[in-house]
C-alpha cells in the first residue's frame, strides 16, 4: 500500500483548520461554521476509515507501525545541541482509535446540530468541538509524550470551556474550575514524568522510551530531597498520575460528575467517549513502562476501587446524567483494572466498546432531556423521578438506550460483555496466580453486578412504569425519525453488538462465526514488545511508506504459552465468563424486582443503611475533604498569612522601618535632652537610618556648650582610637 | 641683601596679582561706600556691583593667567602658588561672584548693607585665597582667622533678626574655641619639629624617630580640628546647621562654598606633605581622613533626612558633599582633579539651589518644605531647573553631580578602599531620599496658592538656566574639562 | 636666682588668676582675675627673653582687650540679667554656671588633660628640654623676620584687621528706625 | 626650676581653665574670656618652645599674631554679643537655642 | 547617526524633542506624533530582526558601533546586538507602540506624559543596546527618572509612596553595581576595553583576590554578589521584591505594562549580559542559591497572588512568580534552561503585558479593581456575559501566562524545567507545585470575575472598542504564534545562548 503522510495528517489538520476558520467567522455566520465543523470531521472520518482499511483488511500485521518525525525546533548553537522532535506514530491501536474518535465525534457533531440549535452560542459550541476533535486526534497520532501532553492540555482547556459553557450559572464556573484544577494536579506530575524520562532517555518518543527500557537505561536513580528512587518508578508513577487525573480515577475522580454541567453532547464526546479515555490510552502506550516500574498491582487496585466505588455511588443518583457520569468513572476503572491485570487488548477493547455505547447512552439521555421541557421553569428536566413511561413517547431513543444498557451491563452478545468479561477473566486468572489480585477481582465482579443493577434501574425509572410527572409527560411530543436526532443514536446502537469486536458472539471463541483468524482484535492489538525497538532509527516525515516496514504475523491465540498454561487460562476464562453472565442477569433481575414488580422496596435499603446512604449521597465525602479540608482550611489561610507577611510585616517593618522601635529610640533620645523630636520619620529608609537620624538631631540641640562637649569627646575619641593604629 | 629683597618682592608680587586685585577691589568698595551720599541709592548700587564684578573678573583673569605658570614659592616661601590652589581659588572667586549676584536681589540683605556685604565677601575670599596658598602655619592661621572673623560678621548680617544674631554668636564661640585648640596643636607641632613651614615640617618628619612622631600624633589631630571645622566635617560640623539656618540665604550659600574650598585645599596640601609614605604619622593621618570622610557623609545625609527647612537640609547636604570631597583627599595626589571637578559641579549646583531657595524665601518669608508644593504649576521653569539640580546633587546620571561622584569613587576604588566606596554610594541613596522629598512636593503635590512667583525675572532665569545647562553638559561631555584638569591640576 | 623668683611669682600669678577666673561668681571679678593672669603671663614672657612679646601682651591685652571686656560687661549689665530656667524647668541656671555645668566642664577639661598631658609628658621626656642660654634681646630679630620671612603675613593681617573693624562697626552700629522702615 | 616642662604645665593649666570656663559658664562674655585664656595658653607654648630646643624666633612671631588676632576676634565677638543682648535682653547662652533641629 | 542601532536608540529621543516643540493644547497631535514615532521605532527593530544573522554567536560586527566618548576612562559609545538582546529590543519596540495606544485616554498633562514616555523608551533601548558598561549604567539610571514621574504623577491613590519606593530601591541596587563596574575597570587594567562588556567576559577575574578587613576575598565572588543585589532588585528576587506590588498597582496602565513587560527583564538581562559571562566561576559557585531564590520567588509569589483581592496586585505577584521561573532557568546553566529563560523573558513580556492592558481596559470602565470588594461584596461577576470579546482575549492572556500548551508560556517553562531537572531535581518538583498554584489563582480569579450573574453596575460596561482590539491583536497573535512555532525567537537567540552556556560549562 503505497501512500504517504498526506493521507494521515489531514485527519488532524482538517478539524484544526475548521477551528481556526470558525473562530473567525462564528460571530458573523454561525451556520456556516457549524457546517464546516461537521464537514471537516466527516472528511477526517473518511481518511481514518481509509487507514483502518489498510491496516486491517489488506494485511494482518500485529506489530506494524509507521513512525515519521520532523524537527519542531532546535537549540543548536555555540557547540551546544538540543533538538525537539515531533512526529506521528501509527499502529493498529492508533488506527482503531482514529476510527472510533472520528466516528463518534462525527455522530455527536450531527446530534449537536439538533441539540444545541436553540442555544444562543450555537456556533461557538462547534468551535470548541472542532478544536477538541483535532486535539484528540493529534493525541492519538502523536509519537511522543511531549506532544501527547500538549494535546492533552488543549483537551483539558476545551473541557474547561465546555463545562463552563453556560457561564451565567455560578455552578458551571465552579465545575469548570474544579475539573481543570483536578486534572491539572495529575498533569503536573505527568509533566514531571515527561521531564524525568526526557532527561534520562534523551527523547520522549515512545519507541525511544521502549528501547531505553529494554536497554535498562531507566534503572538509574534520582534523588528527591533525601530519598532516592529509580527513574523508571518515578516516571511510571508520575505518568500514571496523569492518567488518574484525566480518566477520573480514585482519588481524583471528583471532577467528572460536576463536568455534567456542560451540554450533553460535550459530555458524550469529551467526558464519556474520548478525553477521559485518553488517560487509559496513555497508560496503554506506556504499558512497558508500567511493567518495568512494577506498578501493575497498584494500578489494578486503583482501577478496582474506582470501578466498585463509583458503581456504588451511581446506585442512588436520581439525575440521569449523574448516573451516566458515575458509570463512566466505573467503566474507566475497569479499563485501568484491565491494565493492572495485564489484559492489554481487553482493556483497549473495553475502551472502544465503552466509547461507543457510552456515547450512545449520553446522546439518548440528551434527546430525553431535550424533549422533556418544563413549562414552568423553562428548563430541561434531568431528574429521573419526574420521568417514567417514556417508552411509548420516544421509541427510537428507547431502543438505542436499551441496547447500550444491555451492552454496559455485560449481557452476552453485546460488546460490553466481550470486553469487560475478558478483563474480569484475566483478573481471575491473575488472582489464581497471585493472591494480591483476589481483591481487585472480587471488586470487579461486584462492580459488574452493581452496574447491571443501576443501569437497569435507570432504564426502568425512565422508560417503564407510569409517568410520574403527568403534565411533563404530556408535553413530550412523540418522536419521529430525524436525521440529526435519533439516527446517530441508532447508528451507534448497531455497534453495540459484540461480534464487531470479537469474531464470536460470546467473545470467548466458543461459538465461532468466522474462522479463528478473523478474531482481529485479539490478533492485532498487542502490548508492544520492547525488544523489537532496539537500534531503531526514525524516518523523516516526507518519505513514503515502504512495504518492508510491514511485518506480517499469524494469529496465535496463546502466545508462546505452554499447553497447560493456556489450558488453565482458557478454563479460568470460561469460569469468569459464566460468573459474569450470572452476575449480569442477577443484577437486572434485582432492578426488575425493585422498580417494576415493586416487590423489593428500595426505601428499605435506605432506612437500613442510613449512614452508608448519606456517605453515598456525599460521594464518600471526597469533595468535602478536598474543598473544605484542603483548600479552605489549608491553602487559603496559608496564602493570607503569606501575603500579610509580605505586605504587613516584611514590607512595612523590615523595609519601611519599625515604628515601635522608632518610638522607643525616640523616648531614649530624651535622655540626652528633652528636645522634641517630632516623628517626621514616616517611611524613612530603614530602622538604623531613622535611629541615627533621631540621635543626631537630638545631639544637634542648638546648645553651643553641648557642642563643645561633643567636640572634645570625639576629639579624644579620635586620638585614643587612632593610637592603636600606630603601635 | 636689600635689592635682592626688593627684587624678590617684585617677583613675588608678579605671582600674587589675584590676591592684590581682590584686596584693591575691597578697599575700593570701602571708598565708594564712604564717598556716596545716601540719596542716590540706585546709582550707588549699580556702581558698587559694577566695580565688584569688574574687580573679581579681573581677579579671575589673573588666576587663569596663574594657572599656566609652574609652581613657585614666594615671599620667602610663606606662600606657594600652584595650579591646584589657583584653580580652587578660581572656583572660589566664581562662587563669590555668584553669591554677590544673589545678594544683589535677595531681600535678606538690607539694601543699606549690600556694599558691606560685598566688602565682607571679598574679604572672606581673600582669606580663602590665603588659606589655599598658605605654605606655613602662620599664613594658614591668618587665612583661617580672616575667613572666620569676617564670616562671623556675615553670619549676623541681619542685625535685627534674632536668629541671625544667634547664628553669628554661635559661630564666634565655636570658631574661637576651635581656633584655640588648633593653635594648641600647632604650638606643639612647632615645638617638636621646630619650624612652622610645611616643607620643613615634612622634611623634619622624615628624619624623626618614631618616639617624636608619637608625640606629634595628638597635636596633628588637634590641628586637624581647626581645618575640619572650616570644612565642617564631622564632628566639627555641629555649628554648621545652626549657622546656615540662621544666616541670611546669600550668606548661607557663601558659607557652603568658599570657606569649604579654602579648607579643603589647605587640608589637601598638608595631607600630600605628611600623608605620604608608611610612617606612623601618615598612617594615622590617612586613617583619620577616611574615618572622618565616612562619618561626614553618613552623618550629613542621615541628619538631612528629617529636616523641615530647605536651607537646613541643604546645609546638611553640604556637609555630606564635604565628606565626598574629603574622600578625594584620602587618596592624596590622585584625588586632585577629581576634587576640582567635584568643586566645580558642586558650586554650580549649590548656587542654583540657593538662588531658587532665596527667591522662594523672599516670596513667603520662609523656606519650609511645603512652600515648594506644586511649584511645577506655579513656575515650571524654576521647578524643572530645581529638579535637575536636585537629581544632580543626588548623583544621578546624566548630570554633572553623577560624574563628580563617579570620579571620586573611581579613584578610591582604584586605591581599593572598597568599604569607603560602598559607604559613599549607599550615602548617595540616602541623599536621594530627601532630595526626592522636595521633588515630590514640587511636582506631585498641589499648591495651596496659585499666585505667580515674582522675582524670577528674565536675567535670573537666564543665569539659572545657563548654570543648569552647564550641569547637564558636564554630565554628558566632561571629556575636555576632565582632560584639561588632569593636564594642569594633577601636575601640581 | 632673680629669674627664678620672677618666674615663680608670675607663675603663681598666672595660675591663681586662671583658677579664679574659673571659680569666681562675679563676672567683673573674673575679668579682673583674667587681667591678673595675663599680667602673670607677661612675667613669664619676660623670663623667656620674649621682651617684645611681653610688651605687646601688656599693651594689647591689658590695655585693649580687658578694657573692651569691661565695657561689654557694663553694657550687658554683668550679673544683673535675670536667670533663665533650665529646659527641665526645675532648676535655675545662674549665669556663672552651677554644679551641673561645672561637672561637664571639668569632665571635658580632664579629658583634654588626658590628651595633652600625655603629650606634654612625652615632650618632657624627649630631647627637647635644654638649658637656658644667655640673655639677648629678640626685638631686632623679630623686626627682621617680620620684614623678610613673614612680611606677607604682616601685610595681609591688615586686611583682617580692617575687616574686623568694619565688621564690628556694621554689627555694633545702632540701626536707625528710618532704615528699618524702608526695609519694610 | 625654669624648664620647658614647667612652662608647658602652666600653659596646659591655662588651657584647661579656658575649656572649663567655656563649658561651665552661662554668660556669653565669660565664655569669651575663656577663649582668651585658651589663646594665651597657645601663645605661651609658642614662646616657650621657641626659647628652648630649637631657639627659633618664629614662635615669637606666632605669639604676636595670636595676640593681635585675639584682639580682633574679641572685638568682633563682643560686638556680636552686645548686638545679641540688644535684641534679646539677655546674655544667657542657653537662650541662644532658637536654631535647632 | 547613520547606523541602524543609532536610529533605534535615538528615534524616541527625536520624538521627545518633537513633543517638546508641540504646544501644550494640541493634544491629539501630540498623541499621533508619539504613536508615529514609536511605530517607526518598532519598524526599525523589525528591520534589525530581518537583517540579523542567527548563526553568529555573540555580537554581530555588522551591528556594532564604537565611538570614543571619554578618553581618560576609555569610555566608549558602544552599541551592539546579539541574540540575547534582540528579543528584548523587539519586545520593547512592540510594547511601547502598544502602550502609546493604550494610554490614548490619558488626559492629565498629555504633553509631559508622552515626553517622559519617549524618554523612557530611549533609556530602555539604551540598556538593551549598549555594550559599554558605563553607557549601560547611565541608561540604567536615566530610566529611573521618567519612571518616577510617570508613576508619581499619573498613578493611583498611593502613587507617591510607590514612586519613591521604586526609585530608592532601584537606585540602591544600581549604585552597588556602579562600585562593581569601577572595580572591574581597574581590575582589568584600565585599558581600551576595560568598559567593554564583551571584552570583559570570559572569566578573566577568576583568580583575583581583594584584601578586605584584613582577609583575602575572591574578587569575582565579592563583586558578583554586589552586582547580583543590583540586578536582583530589578528582577525582583525574593527579599527585594516589595517595591513591585506597590509600583505595579499604583502605576497607570501603560506604565505597569512597561514595568512588567520590559523593566523586569532588564534585571535578568543584566545577569545574562554581565554577571554570568563576566564572573562565570562565581556564578557557578552561587548557582544553587540563585536556584533556591528563584524557587522561593515562584512559590511565594504564587501563594501571595492567590490571596489578593485586587486583580492588578494579583497579576503583579504573578509576575514575581514568573520571574522566579526565569531565575530557575538561569541557575540551571544548561542549554535548555538558559534558552528557556530567555524565551520566558520574552513570553512573560507579552502575556503579562496583555494581562495588565486588559485590567487597564476594565479599570477604565469600572474605576475599581476589586475581585472582592473590601466590604466583602463581589467586585465583578458575569463579565463573560457582559463583555464577550474582552473575555475571550482575557482567556487567551490568562492561559498563556499559566503556560497552557499551544500558547507561548508553555514552551519556555517546559524548557526551563527540562534544564534544571538534572541539576536540582528537588527544586524542579517544588517548582512544578508553583505551576499548579499558578493555574489555581488565575482560574479562581477568572471564575470569580467572569462567571455568574451580571451585576447591575456592570450593565453599562461596553465591550472593547476598535482601538483596544487593535492594540490587543498583535499581542494575541504573538502569544499564539510563538506558542506553536517558537523557532523564530529561538533561532535568533540560540547561538548566543549556546556560547554563554558553553562558557559556563567550563566552570562546572
Amino acid at each position: 500500500m503505497e501512500y504517504d503522510i498526506s493521507q494521515i495528517l489531514p485527519i488532524v489538520l482538517l478539524p484544526f483548520g475548521a477551528f481556526v476558520l470558525n473562530a473567525l467567522i462564528v460571530k458573523k455566520i454561525p451556520r456556516v461554521a457549524v457546517f464546516l465543523s461537521c464537514l471537516s470531521i466527516f472528511v477526517s472520518f473518511l481518511f481514518a476509515a481509509n487507514i483502518f482499511k489498510d491496516f486491517f483488511f489488506s494485511k494482518y500485521a500485529s506489530d506494524f507501525y509507521v513512525h515519521r518525525v520532523f524537527e519542531w525546533f532546535n537549540l543548536n548553537g555555540g557547540n551546544q545541541t538540543f533538538s525537539v522532535k515531533m512526529g506521528i506514530y501509527l499502529d493498529n491501536m492508533s488506527s482503531v482509535m482514529l476510527l472510533m474518535v472520528t466516528g463518534t465525534a462525527f455522530l455527536i457533531h450531527i446530534f449537536s446540530t439538533f441539540y444545541m440549535k436553540e442555544d444562543a452560542r450555537y456556533g461557538r459550541f462547534f468551535v470548541y468541538l472542532s478544536l477538541f476533535s483535532s486535539a484528540m486526534l493529534g493525541l492519538v497520532l502523536s509519537d511522543n509524550l511531549l506532544s501527547v501532553f500538549i494535546f492533552w492540555e488543549i483537551m483539558g482547556f476545551c473541557s474547561y470551556s465546555l463545562i463552563g459553557f453556560y457561564f451565567e450559572k455560578e455552578g458551571a464556573g465552579n465545575a469548570s474550575l474544579k475539573a481543570f484544577m483536578t486534572t491539572r494536579v495529575g498533569d503536573v506530575f505527568f509533566l514531571f514524568g515527561i521531564i524525568a524520562l526526557w532527561t534520562t532517555v534523551g527523547s520522549v518518543s515512545f519507541v525511544d522510551i521502549y528501547s531505553a527500557i529494554n536497554d535498562g537505561l531507566l534503572s538509574s536513580n534520582i534523588s528527591i530531597l533525601i530519598w532516592s528512587f529509580p527513574v523508571v518508578t518515578v516516571a511510571a508513577i508520575s505518568i500514571f498520575l496523569g492518567t488518574i487525573g484525566k480518566s477520573a480515577q480514585f482519588p481524583l475522580q471528583v471532577w467528572l460528575p460536576d463536568a455534567m454541567w456542560g451540554p450533553t453532547p460535550c459530555s458524550a464526546l469529551i467526558h464519556a467517549a474520548t478525553m477521559v479515555a485518553a488517560g487509559v490510552y496513555l497508560s496503554l502506550r506506556m504499558y512497558p513502562l508500567m511493567q518495568a516500574g512494577g506498578l501493575l498491582i497498584p494500578i489494578a487496585y486503583i482501577g478496582a476501587i474506582t470501578a466498585f466505588g463509583a458503581a456504588t455511588i451511581a446506585l442512588i443518583q436520581t439525575d440521569i446524567k449523574a448516573v451516566l457520569a458515575y458509570s463512566t468513572i466505573s467503566q474507566l476503572g475497569y479499563m485501568v483494572l484491565g491494565i493492572g491485570v495485564g489484559a492489554y487488548n481487553a482493556s483497549f477493547m473495553h475502551l472502544i466498546t465503552h466509547a461507543v455505547f457510552k456515547a450512545c447512552l449520553f446522546l439518548s439521555a440528551g434527546s430525553i432531556i431535550h424533549s422533556l421541557h418544563d413549562h414552568h421553569t423553562h428548563a430541561h428536566v434531568q431528574e429521573m423521578p419526574r420521568m417514567g413511561g417514556l417508552k411509548k413517547k420516544m421509541p427510537y431513543t428507547f431502543i438505542a438506550m436499551l441496547f447500550c444498557t444491555l451492552a454496559i451491563s455485560g449481557v452476552p452478545l453485546f460488546s460490553g460483555f466481550v470486553s469487560k468479561d475478558r478483563i474480569l477473566g484475566d483478573a481471575l486468572l491473575m488472582a489464581t496466580h497471585n493472591n494480591l489480585y483476589i481483591i481487585p477481582a472480587l471488586l470487579g465482579f461486584g462492580g459488574a453486578f452493581l452496574t447491571a443493577f443501576y443501569m437497569f434501574r435507570m432504564m426502568f425509572l425512565t422508560f417503564f412504569g407510569e409517568p410520574r410527572d403527568k403534565e411533563l409527560f404530556d408535553h413530550v411530543h412523540t418522536e419521529k425519525l430525524k436525521w440529526n436526532q435519533n439516527v446517530p443514536l441508532l447508528i451507534l446502537t448497531v455497534f453495540t453488538l459484540g461480534f464487531w469486536y470479537s469474531g464470536s458472539f460470546s467473545g470467548q471463541g466458543l461459538v465461532k462465526v468466522y474462522d479463528a483468524k478473523y478474531e482481529w482484535f485479539q490478533t492485532l492489538i498487542k502490548a508492544p514488545k520492547i525488544s523489537e525497538f532496539q537500534n531503531y532509527t526514525s524516518i523523516g516525515m516526507t518519505e513514503k511508506f515502504t512495504s518492508n516496514e510491514i511485518v506480517s504475523s499469524k494469529y496465535e491465540p496463546d502466545e508462546g504459552e505452554t499447553e497447560e498454561e493456556s489450558h488453565h487460562a482458557h478454563s479460568v476464562h470460561h469460569v469468569g465468563a459464566i460468573i459474569s453472565i450470572l452476575i449480569a442477569i442477577s443484577g437486572i433481575l434485582m432492578a426488575w424486582l425493585m422498580y417494576i414488580m415493586k416487590t423489593v422496596n428500595p426505601g428499605w435499603w435506605v432506612t437500613t443503611f442510613t449512614r452508608w446512604y448519606r456517605a453515598l449521597q456525599n460521594k464518600y465525602y471526597f469533595d468535602d475533604f478536598y474543598i473544605k479540608g484542603v483548600i479552605q482550611k489549608l491553602l487559603l489561610p496559608l496564602n493570607r498569612t503569606l501575603s500579610f507577611f509580605d505586605m504587613g510585616i516584611f514590607d512595612r517593618y523590615a523595609i519601611d522601618g519599625w515604628a515601635a522601635i522608632n518610638r522607643f529610640f525616640y523616648k531614649t533620645s530624651r535622655w540626652f535632652d528633652n528636645v522634641v523630636v517630632d516623628s517626621i520619620l514616616v517611611d524613612g529608609t530603614g530602622v538604623s537610618v531613622r535611629f541615627f537620624n533621631v540621635l543626631l538631631r537630638t545631639i544637634q540641640n542648638g546648645k553651643i556648650q553641648f557642642y563643645f562637649i561633643v567636640f572634645i569627646a570625639v576629639l579624644a575619641g579620635y586620638i585614643f582610637s587612632l593610637k592603636p593604629l600606630v603601635n | 641683601m636689600t635689592n635682592t629683597l626688593g627684587m624678590n618682592y617684585l617677583a613675588s608680587l608678579s605671582r600674587f596679582v589675584p590676591e592684590v586685585l581682590a584686596s584693591i577691589t575691597m578697599l575700593g568698595l570701602l571708598v565708594i561706600e564712604a564717598s556716596f551720599s545716601n540719596r542716590s541709592k540706585q546709582i550707588k548700587a549699580r556702581v558698587v556691583y559694577g566695580f565688584a564684578t569688574t574687580g573679581l573678573v579681573v581677579t579671575i583673569l589673573a588666576l587663569v593667567e596663574n594657572l599656566q605658570l609652574p609652581t613657585s614659592q614666594i615671599f620667602y616661601g610663606s606662600i606657594s602658588i600652584d595650579t591646584f590652589s589657583s584653580s580652587m581659588k578660581l572656583i572660589a572667586t566664581i562662587s563669590t561672584l555668584g553669591v554677590i549676584y544673589l545678594s544683589s536681589f535677595s531681600k535678606e540683605i538690607y539694601s543699606f548693607l549690600k556694599t558691606e556685604f560685598v566688602v565682607m565677601a571679598i574679604g572672606v575670599l581673600i582669606g580663602c585665597m590665603l588659606l589655599a596658598s598658605a605654605n606655613n602655619f602662620l599664613t594658614l592661621y591668618l587665612g583661617v582667622e580672616t575667613l572666620s572673623i569676617l564670616s562671623y560678621v556675615l553670619a549676623s548680617f541681619k542685625k535685627v533678626d534674632e536668629r541671625s544674631n544667634e547664628a553669628g554668636l554661635k559661630y564666634v564661640l565655636y570658631g574661637g574655641f576651635t581656633a584655640g585648640i588648633m593653635l594648641f596643636g600647632i604650638s606643639h607641632i612647632f615645638g617638636v619639629v621646630g619650624s612652622i613651614g610645611y616643607a620643613e615640617v615634612a622634611a623634619k618628619l622624615g628624619l624623626m624617630g618614631n618616639m617624636d612622631k608619637l608625640i606629634l600624633i595628638p597635636s596633628f589631630i588637634l590641628f586637624f580640628a581647626g581645618l575640619g571645622y572650616k570644612i565642617s566635617c564631622v564632628p566639627f560640623h555641629m555649628w554648621t546647621p545652626d549657622v546656615y539656618e540662621g544666616s541670611p540665604t546669600p550668606v548661607t550659600a557663601f558659607f557652603s562654598l568658599v570657606p569649604k574650598f579654602g579648607g579643603l585645599v589647605a587640608l589637601m596640601k598638608i595631607s600630600i606633605l605628611i600623608g605620604v609614605g608608611q610612617n606612623v604619622v601618615s598612617i594615622t593621618w590617612i586613617g583619620l581622613l577616611s574615618l572622618v570622610a565616612a562619618l561626614t557623609m553618613s552623618v550629613g545625609n542621615i541628619s538631612a533626612l528629617g529636616q523641615k527647612s530647605v536651607k537646613r537640609m541643604l546645609a546638611y547636604s553640604s556637609i555630606a558633599h564635604a565628606g565626598n570631597m574629603i574622600l578625594a583627599i584620602v587618596v592624596l595626589k590622585d584625588g586632585l582633579n577629581a576634587l576640582v571637578f567635584y568643586a566645580i559641579t558642586y558650586t554650580l549646583m549649590t548656587l542654583v539651589a540657593f538662588y531658587i531657595v532665596s527667591i522662594i524665601h523672599d516670596k513667603y518669608g520662609s523656606d519650609h518644605f511645603d512652600r515648594f508644593n506644586g511649584l511645577i504649576t506655579r513656575n515650571p521653569a524654576m521647578a524643572i531647573a530645581f529638579t535637575i539640580i536636585l537629581f544632580s546633587l543626588a548623583g544621578l546620571p546624566p548630570f554633572g553631580g553623577f560624574i563628580a561622584k563617579f570620579n571620586i569613587i573611581s579613584i578610591i576604588v582604584k586605591k581599593s578602599y572598597y568599604t569607603l566606596a560602598v559607604i559613599a554610594v549607599l550615602n548617595s541613596v540616602i541623599s536621594l531620599y530627601y532630595y526626592l522629598r522636595l521633588v515630590r512636593l514640587m511636582i506631585f503635590k498641589q499648591s495651596e496658592d496659585i499666585s505667580e512667583i515674582s522675582g524670577f525675572n528674565f536675567s535670573r532665569q537666564t543665569v539659572v538656566a545657563m548654570m543648569t545647562l552647564t550641569v547637564v553638559i558636564l554630565g554628558l561631555f566632561w571629556n575636555n574639562l576632565f582632560d584639561y584638569l588632569s593636564r594642569t591640576v594633577a601636575s601640581y | 636666682m632673680f629669674l627664678n623668683v620672677v618666674f615663680s611669682l608670675s607663675a603663681l600669678l598666672t595660675v591663681s588668676g586662671a583658677l579664679m577666673v574659673v571659680v569666681t561668681r562675679n563676672l567683673i571679678h573674673s575679668c579682673v582675675f583674667l587681667l591678673m593672669s595675663l599680667l602673670g603671663i607677661v612675667g613669664l614672657y619676660v623670663t623667656l627673653n620674649a621682651d617684645f612679646v611681653a610688651a605687646t601682651q601688656l599693651v594689647v591685652y591689658v590695655g585693649g582687650v580687658i578694657v573692651l571686656m569691661l565695657f561689654a560687661v557694663m553694657l550687658t549689665g554683668g550679673n544683673n540679667t535675670k536667670e533663665v530656667l533650665s529646659r527641665f524647668g526645675f532648676e535655675s541656671l545662674p549665669l556663672m554656671g552651677n554644679v551641673k555645668t561645672y561637672f561637664w566642664g571639668i569632665l571635658s577639661a580632664i579629658t583634654m588633660m588626658s590628651v595633652a598631658g600625655n603629650l606634654i609628658y612625652r615632650v618632657a621626656q624627649s630631647s627637647l628640654a635644654s638649658v637656658l642660654e644667655q640673655y639677648k634681646s629678640s626685638v631686632d630679630e623679630i623686626g627682621t623676620k617680620l620684614l623678610t620671612d613673614h612680611v606677607l603675613s604682616f601685610e595681609i593681617s591688615s586686611i583682617l584687621l580692617l575687616g574686623a573693624l568694619v565688621g564690628a562697626a556694621i554689627i555694633a552700629r545702632p540701626l536707625g528706625s528710618k532704615q528699618l522702615n524702608e526695609e519694610k | 626650676m625654669i624648664s620647658l616642662s614647667s612652662y608647658l604645665v602652666i600653659s596646659l593649666f591655662l588651657f584647661l581653665c579656658g575649656i572649663t570656663v567655656m563649658i561651665a559658664r552661662k554668660n556669653i562674655i565669660a565664655i569669651l574670656l575663656g577663649i582668651e585664656l585658651i589663646l594665651n595658653a597657645s601663645a605661651l607654648n609658642f614662646v616657650a618652645y621657641s626659647r628652648f630646643g630649637h631657639n627659633n624666633i618664629d614662635g615669637h612671631i606666632m605669639a604676636l599674631f595670636i595676640i593681635v588676632i585675639a584682639a580682633a576676634e574679641a572685638a568682633v565677638g563682643l560686638a556680636i554679643a552686645i548686638r545679641y543682648f540688644q535684641n534679646r535682653e539677655t546674655i544667657h547662652i542657653d537662650s541662644a537655642t532658637q536654631l535647632q533641629s | 547617526m547613520s547606523h541602524l542601532l543609532d536610529w533605534i536608540l535615538w528615534m524616541p529621543a527625536l520624538g521627545l524633542l518633537g513633543v517638546l516643540l508641540i504646544p501644550k493644547d494640541k493634544v491629539t497631535f501630540i498623541r499621533f506624533w508619539t504613536l508615529a514615532n514609536t511605530l517607526v521605532t518598532f519598524i526599525l527593530t523589525i528591520l534589525l530582526y530581518s537583517n540579523f544573522d542567527s548563526e553568529v554567536a555573540g555580537i554581530q560586527e555588522r551591528f556594532y558601533v564604537a565611538i570614543p566618548w571619554i578618553q581618560q576612562f576609555n569610555i566608549y559609545y558602544r552599541l551592539g546586538v546579539d541574540g540575547i538582546a534582540l528579543p528584548m529590543i523587539i519586545l520593547t519596540g512592540m510594547l511601547f507602540f502598544i502602550c502609546v495606544l493604550s494610554s490614548w485616554s490619558i488626559s492629565k498633562s498629555v504633553k509631559a506624559y508622552f515626553a517622559l514616555f519617549l524618554m523612557l523608551e530611549t533609556s530602555v533601548m539604551g540598556v538593551f543596546l549598549s555594550l559599554d558598561f558605563f553607557l549601560f549604567y547611565v541608561f540604567w539610571e536615566v530610566m529611573l527618572i521618567p519612571m518616577f514621574f510617570l508613576i508619581g504623577i499619573w498613578g493611583g491613590e498611593n502613587k507617591e509612596y510607590a514612586a519613591v519606593k521604586f526609585f530608592l530601591y532601584t537606585f540602591a541596587g544600581s549604585v552597588l553595581m556602579l562600585v562593581g563596574l569601577i572595580a572591574l575597570y581597574f581590575a582589568s587594567g584600565q585599558n581600551e576595553d576595560s568598559f567593554n562588556i564583551i571584552a570583559l567576559q570570559g572569566g578573566h577575574f577568576t583568580d583575583m583576590t581583594v584584601n578586605l578587613f584584613g582577609s583575602q576575598w575572591s574578587f569575582a565572588h565579592l563583586f558578583f554578589v554586589l552586582m547580583f543585589i543590583g540586578f536582583a532588585i530589578k528582577v525582583p528576587i525574593f527579599p527585594f521584591h516589595t517595591w513591585l506590588p506597590h509600583a505595579h498597582v499604583q502605576a497607570p496602565t501603560a506604565v505597569s505594562v512597561i514595568l512588567a513587560g520590559v523593566l523586569l527583564k532588564m534585571g535578568t538581562y543584566g545577569f545574562l549580559r554581565i554577571s554570568f559571562p563576566i564572573f562565570p566561576e562565581a556564578a557557578v559557585y552561587f548557582r544553587q542559591w540563585i536556584a533556591v531564590l528563584g524557587l522561593v520567588n515562584v512559590i511565594y509569589g504564587a501563594f501571595c497572588a492567590m490571596a489578593q483581592s485586587d486583580v492588578k496586585k494579583l497579576v503583579a505577584y504573578s509576575s514575581v512568580s514568573h520571574m522566579g521561573f526565569v531565575m530557575l532557568g538561569l541557575s540551571a546553566m544548561t542549554v535548555q534552561g538558559t534558552n528557556g529563560a530567555v524565551l520566558q523573558m520574552f513570553n512573560h513580556g507579552t502575556s503579562t503585558a496583555m494581562m495588565f492592558l486588559l485590567i487597564g481596559i476594565l479599570y477604565e470602565r469600572s474605576h475599581h479593581r476589586w475581585i472582592v470588594k473590601p466590604d466583602g461584596t463581589k467586585g465583578f461577576s458575569g463579565l463573560y456575559t457582559q463583555l464577550p470579546i474582552y473575555s475571550i482575549v482575557f482567556i487567551i492572556a490568562m492561559f498563556a501566562s499559566m503556560g497552557l500548551p499551544g500558547l507561548s508560556g508553555f514552551i519556555s517553562e517546559a524548557l526551563i524545567f527540562l534544564g534544571i531537572y538534572k541539576e536540582f531535581t528537588t527544586i524542579t518538583v517544588l517548582a512544578l507545585l508553583g505551576l499548579l498554584i499558578g493555574a489555581a489563582y488565575l482560574l479562581w480569579m477568572f471564575k470569580r470575575m467572569f462567571f455568574g450573574e451580571v451585576l447591575d453596575e456592570e450593565k453599562k460596561y461596553t465591550d472593547m472598542n476598535m482601538r483596544e482590539v487593535f492594540y490587543m491583536a498583535p499581542l494575541c497573535i504573538a502569544v499564539i504564534v510563538f506558542g506553536i512555532f517558537p523557532a523564530p525567537i529561538l533561532n535568533i537567540m540560540k547561538a548566543s545562548v549556546g556560547g554563554l552556556v558553553s562558557l559556563m560549562a567550563k566552570y562546572h
